[in-house]
């Protein structure tokens, strides 16, 4: 019953919605790898994204896309600040310590959204929300183009300015070896605010991007983007920015191919039984470099 | 030396007259006792053993699942419901830890995260089984005795029961063979093994405890909600309840996980009342505060800063 | 932010103060906190509206009425302690709350404690089926409106197309869409519709093109999704981009939602819900009771306010007919009740295993020209249906 | 004298690299046997391939007679191995008693007479005035004797210390020393890893010299220092 058209139809779908997968993950997988903290309030982040696109659009009218010139810059700084602030003072502490209190953060930001914007869902509306682009048999939404196209060009720019400029050198310094990167004369404290600053304005670019498709809901919503954010990251290895596309893209087809050939209920399941199965038998993720562990 | 079992007697005693002063209080003070139980059946794990579960609502969930669905299906008295979900909850324990437990740190957390969630699909999506999302009803249940299970007295005192077990359960932990080897498996698996330990078994073990407990209280929470939905009983932000309420309170410390529960679960009651809109951000704010400034927990940081201190004094003598 | 800092400022203050004069206090368990707290507002919205209008209108038995609200956090351990606190303060009667998961736990603990509880929200089948005899709702159902859908159904296959056949059914994996579900594949059973897709996902998707997809496949006649707001949203607008085609299409929940229209634009257009009230329907005072509640709110009224109102109507008419403020006078004149409102008629009956349950007429609502319209039944619509709903390459 | 350890052929690789390789020994019972070799030798490698901590890529141990070539670690703690580590890590919240009670659990397992155990072997490193003290900011010194109390108190046959004596001052290194000679003197079969040549020479009743993961030499410590062969692996070609 394999039908060739539809399984094609499939695929696109799941690579389309694993690149949105990808832009959610990528965040989580810079500030891992640089700073070991799981951000546990990155969904969280992501929604903050969303409702600056809506506040935008309410407010000017702004097409979503515009808002990303805002709420980018806006995110890099709201994430230095909070790790200046926050995070920064636990470097003694115990390692599960960054974990905590990034879940306190989720519920802060959460319900600081409910309390500014309401409990009620919110949207931005736009023309193309479902438009479509045909190719052959096959139709692809232009909003999960879009959203693909906005991943391709963030992690390009993220990937160039790890490798070719003087910034990128000291984050990949203080992320393989921080005594090292501090001994010859990197500033880790303020590299490590600067990664969380990317991060979240990665965070908050999902969000924007996302907002044409999907809802903001204040304190619902955040834990799942969390949880997607995760599996992609571990799919691909924590830590490994160009395997954090692959692992969303991963993602994204073992989900919709499930749904589509086995059942939908059990959706969720297929992508976190992949993620299991990847924790175990390579935690180094599907695409990291393997390392010796001693 | 066995101070801790003197203050757990105390804490009995008062707890045993706790309803005479204030009938009118028990719904807190189960959600209490039940924390304070869940938080230190948690630490077992994530505490004594180091191994920081955000899954451990499946257990609160298997617990509670087979006394509501043995109650309202096959008319199994809960007490034998509960017996087989102890086995059940260390079965699942068992293979749960022998599939993850070469995963270390935040690695093994999240698996925790991945297994709660997929056990949370099949009791959603297994109707036949769990009686599916729309949830179980328990209309009635056997008395023991005469007792009345659903009356909040009888609940009170269960809750009760429990919480004092598993405390106990922790204070002869702490002294026995069993419990030093999870603090050495703790804080280094390869001195553990020069010592003799076998750190997969030992971990098997605390788990084995830790989620037996765990669903134990579960059980006892079914009978006090007497009525269950998957959604809300295996969900992801209960299992991060139970951690955080030990972990504020101090993971790997005989009391910390019962000073959390009083914490979270009091401040919780408070702030509904007082701030009604704003009590989630003022949680969020106090789960911060707390592992900011005392980052090993209300218990936790004086213990260590008395140890510190006494040694300081020792060595000026 | 304004927002915030008033809800900070205001709420403790709002919530802890006694009232000054001896009114009669009436407990309310509500979600005004955490994951409900967007129905919670407005069912609050809802009862302030009645209770200004009944206290302007005398008040019961002579005295004013005042509102006892505790916030549940969404979540059934608070709302238990709420019940013991409410308890503590002797109120005769208590309404509450949104969620099954909260609401059903406090009707077994209020059966015990025989406290009168008023449902508020919650619209599962298993809070009055058994039932008990503390226990009134005078809201809907899920087989009420499961079968609201499919009397629509009939009615358009009897009206206007008799070879309207095969249906598809996509429903979420919470408790109110699962229950809907399972009353819907009954239903179309015995009605004779042909069940040709039967698809659940998990809470927090956002992409349904496989389902969809495969529903395609099928072609059916008859689409009935049931669906939370954030949800029916992107089904709505997936529907359009895997280019899915059904005559009639019913979403539940999420189109009702005045916002739903706002997002999906055209798409809405021609799609079906069913509410227990709405602005346009054939009922005395129902003008006056709408421009009453968006007056409160601001914004355009839905049937959940209209649901605020109807419990706190249903429980002063209790209260003003009881024989005193025991609780088993106001448990009696509960049973008692027979009360026209703007919402709905209010009797409480004992029927296919209900117990304390009103037989509401539900009503269904189609999104014509960018407004919810309601359509069905005959008696108490506004405009005729439009049927069928147009292909997308027409549109 | 029966062999208390005895290993043939042991090969260790990581990746590509073979860190030991085909390495033989026979440690008689109650003998010390000295491991030495420069930085990078294998020497460490082979003492964890001993002991279990690293996997062998071939090659058998036998301890007593008992092949262990398959046990992990902790079983052959259990079968008669103890070992130390070089950076020894004390629980610092414990009470010295309380760090060694652990181990003594091994064979006591009930806590009265674990006491006993370890108090006795506190006793025997010269730790038992302190029993009661958190190891937190334990000295040098008394870490080290802290870490021997602990392999001590599994009541091993053989016991493999690694570079106990790296860092001690003069006093302590000699009271170390003392301590070692002492267990040989009650039976004890010790392997030591070991750059301080001095104990080497002074306890070793045999030692075998490694470079680039093969033995090249072994015999009495007096000759082995002397061999030519030994000075270059220490002092590179030139």
């Amino acid at each position: 019953m394999l039908d060739y058209v539809s399984f094609l139809q499939n695929l696109s779908n799941g690579l389309l919605i694993g690149g949105v997968y990808a832009l959610i993950g990528v965040g989580l997988t810079l500030v891992f790898g640089v700073m070991k903290t799981i951000n546990f309030a990155h969904g969280d982040f992501v929604i903050l994204g969303m409702y600056c696109a809506v506040l935008l659009n309410t407010l000017f009218g702004w097409d979503p896309y515009l808002t990303l010139l805002v709420a980018m810059p806006l995110g890099f700084l709201t994430g230095a600040i909070l790790q200046r602030l926050v995070l920064s003072r636990l470097v003694e502490a115990p390692p599960e310590s960054s974990l905590l209190v990034t879940l306190g953060l989720a519920l802060v930001i959460g319900n600081i959204l409910l309390l500014t914007f309401g409990a009620e869902p919110q949207s931005v509306h736009v023309a193309y929300a479902s438009s479509t682009l045909s190719l052959g048999e096959i139709s692809l939404s232009v909003i999960l183009l879009l959203a693909g196209l906005a991943t391709l060009i963030v992690i390009t720019a993220l990937y160039a300015i790890l490798n070719h400029t003087e910034l990128g050198r000291s984050i990949r310094a203080t992320a393989d070896n921080r005594l090292g990167a501090e001994l010859v004369g990197i500033n880790t404290r303020w590299i490590e605010a600067v990664v969380f600053g990317i991060g979240m304005a990665l965070a908050v670019t999902a969000g924007v991007v996302l907002i044409p498709l999907l809802f903001a809901t204040p304190t619902f919503s955040g834990a799942i983007f969390t949880l997607k954010a995760f599996v992609v990251t571990v799919l691909g290895g924590l830590g490994n920015i160009g395997a954090a596309i692959a692992g969303g893209l991963l993602l994204g087809v073992v989900e919709v191919l499930g749904a589509s050939y086995l059942t939908s209920d059990y959706r969720d399941a297929y992508g976190l039984l992949v993620f299991l199965l990847v924790l175990l038998l390579r935690p180094e993720g599907l695409f990291g470099k393997t390392v010796k562990r001693v | 030396m066995n101070r801790h079992y003197l203050i757990l007697s105390g804490l009995v005693v008062l707890g045993i007259l706790y309803p005479q002063a204030f009938p009118g209080y028990l719904s807190v003070a189960i959600t209490l006792l039940l924390f304070a139980g869940w938080a230190t059946a948690w630490d077992i794990l994530g505490g004594w053993a180091g191994q920081v579960s955000l899954g451990h609502a499946s257990f609160v969930g298997l617990g509670g699942y087979f006394v509501a669905v043995g109650a309202s299906q096959y008319g199994i008295a809960p007490w034998w419901a509960v017996a087989m979900a102890l086995v059940a909850a260390a079965v699942l324990a068992y293979l749960w830890g022998r599939l993850t437990f070469k995963l270390t740190g935040p690695y093994f957390t999240l698996s925790t995260i991945a297994i709660a969630e997929i056990l949370r699909l099949v009791a959603i999506n297994e109707g036949w089984l769990t009686g599916g999302a729309t949830g179980v009803f328990i209309m009635s249940l056997p008395e023991p005795f005469g007792l009345d299970l659903f009356a909040r007295q009888t609940n009170y005192y269960l809750a009760l029961a429990f919480a004092a077990l598993t405390v106990l359960t922790v204070i002869a932990m702490s002294r026995n063979k069993f419990g030093y080897q999870l603090r050495a498996v703790r804080e280094d698996e390869d001195s553990a093994m020069a010592s003799g330990i076998n750190p997969t078994t030992v971990k098997l073990k605390a788990f084995m405890l830790s989620g037996a407990l765990t669903a134990l209280g579960g059980g006892i929470y079914a009978i006090f909600l007497s009525f269950l939905e998957p959604h809300v009983i295996f969900y992801l932000l209960l299992s991060v309840q139970i951690a955080l309420t030990a972990i504020i309170g101090g993971r790997g410390t005989i009391w910390g996980p019962c000073v959390g529960a009083l914490l979270v679960v009091g401040s919780g009651e408070v702030f509904r009342t007082t701030f009604a809109e704003a009590n989630m951000l003022i949680y969020g704010l106090l789960i911060m505060l707390v592992v900011m400034f005392l980052p090993r927990g209300i218990v936790g940081e004086p213990a260590r800063y008395l140890i510190r201190r006494a040694y300081a004094k020792r060595a000026q003598s | 932010m304004k927002k915030l800092l008033a809800a900070t400022a205001v709420a403790p203050w709002l919530l802890m103060t006694q009232p000054v004069l001896a009114d009669i206090e009436i407990g309310v368990i509500n979600s005004l906190s955490g994951a409900f707290a967007a129905f919670g507002q407005r069912y609050q919205a809802g009862m302030e509206v009645a209770l200004e209008e009944i206290n302007s209108a005398g008040g019961v038995k002579g005295e004013p009425i005042s509102l006892r609200v505790q916030d549940d956090r969404s979540e059934a351990s608070s709302a238990l302690a709420a019940v013991e606190s409410l308890n503590r303060q002797d109120v005769p009667l208590i309404m509450g709350s949104y969620a099954s998961s909260i609401t059903g736990p406090m009707a077994q603990l209020m059966t015990r404690k025989e406290i009168p509880l008023i449902v508020l929200g919650s619209a599962d089948n298993s809070i009055t089926k058994p039932g008990s005899p503390w226990v009134f709702r005078a809201k809907h159902n899920s087989t009420i409106v499961a079968k609201t859908y499919f009397d629509y159904f009939d009615y358009l296959r009897e009206n206007f197309d008799d070879s309207l056949k095969t249906v598809a059914m996509l429903y979420g994996n919470g408790a109110w869409p699962e229950s809907l579900a399972k009353e819907g594949a009954r239903l179309a059973e015995e009605r004779g519709y042909e069940v040709v897709g039967n698809a659940s996902y998990d809470q927090g998707t956002f992409d349904f093109r496989p389902i969809l997809n495969r529903f395609r496949a099928e072609d059916p006649d008859l689409l009935y999704v049931v669906a939370y707001a954030e949800d029916g949203v992107a089904i709505a607008r997936q529907l359009r981009e895997v280019n899915l085609n059904a005559k009639a299409v019913a979403i539940d929940t999420g189109a009702a939602l005045p916002s739903f229209i706002n997002q999906v634009g055209d798409l809405s257009e021609y799609v079906a819900t069913v509410v227990s009230w709405s602005k346009d329907v054939q009922r005395d005072g129902v003008e006056d009771l709408y421009q009453r509640l968006k007056a409160k709110t601001g914004e355009e009224p839905t049937f959940y306010e209209a649901e605020g109102y109807l419990a706190l109507r249903v429980a002063a008419d209790a209260l003003e007919r009881a024989e005193s403020l025991e609780r088993s006078d106001v448990r009696d004149a509960l049973a008692e009740t027979d009360l026209d409102t703007p919402v709905t008629h209010v009797k409480f009956e004992s029927f296919d295993g209900f117990q304390g349950q009103n037989p509401i007429r539900s009503l269904v609502l189609q999104i014509q020209d960018g407004e919810h319209v309601t359509v069905f039944p005959a008696d108490l619509a506004a405009e005729k249906v439009r049927y069928p709903t147009p292909s997308w390459d027409e549109r | 004298m029966p062999s208390a350890l005895k290993a043939d052929g042991i090969t260790v690789q990581f990746g590509g690299v073979v860190a030991v390789d085909n390495v033989s020994l026979d440690v008689q019972q109650g003998t010390i046997l000295g491991l030495i070799g420069p930085n990078g030798a294998g020497k460490t490698t082979l003492f964890n391939a001993l002991t279990g901590f690293v996997p062998l890529k071939a090659g058998r141990i036998a301890l007593h007679g008992q092949d262990v070539t398959h046990l992990a670690p902790h079983a052959r703690v259990r079968a008669g191995m103890g070992r130390t580590f070089q950076t020894e890590r004390p629980f610092e919240e414990l009470t010295l008693l309380e760090n060694v009670l652990v181990a003594a659990f091994l064979r006591e397992p009930k806590r009265r007479h674990a006491e006993q155990l370890a108090m006795q072997v506190l006793e025997q490193v010269g730790l038992a005035d302190r029993h009661d003290q958190p190891a937190l900011d334990l000295n040098l010194a008394r870490r080290r004797r802290l870490e021997l109390a602990k392999a001590l108190a599994v009541q091993p046959r053989v016991l493999f210390l690694d570079e106990m004596m790296a860092g001690l001052n003069p006093p302590a290194l000699k009271e170390m020393i003392g301590f070692v000679r002492e267990l040989a003197a009650q039976d004890l079969t010790i392997v030591m890893v070991e750059h301080i040549m001095e104990a080497i020479i002074e306890l070793s009743d045999h030692v075998i010299v490694m470079a680039n993961g093969h033995v090249i030499t072994e015999g009495l410590p007096r000759e082995v220092i002397e061999d030519p062969r030994v000075i270059t692996a220490y002092l590179g070609e030139d």
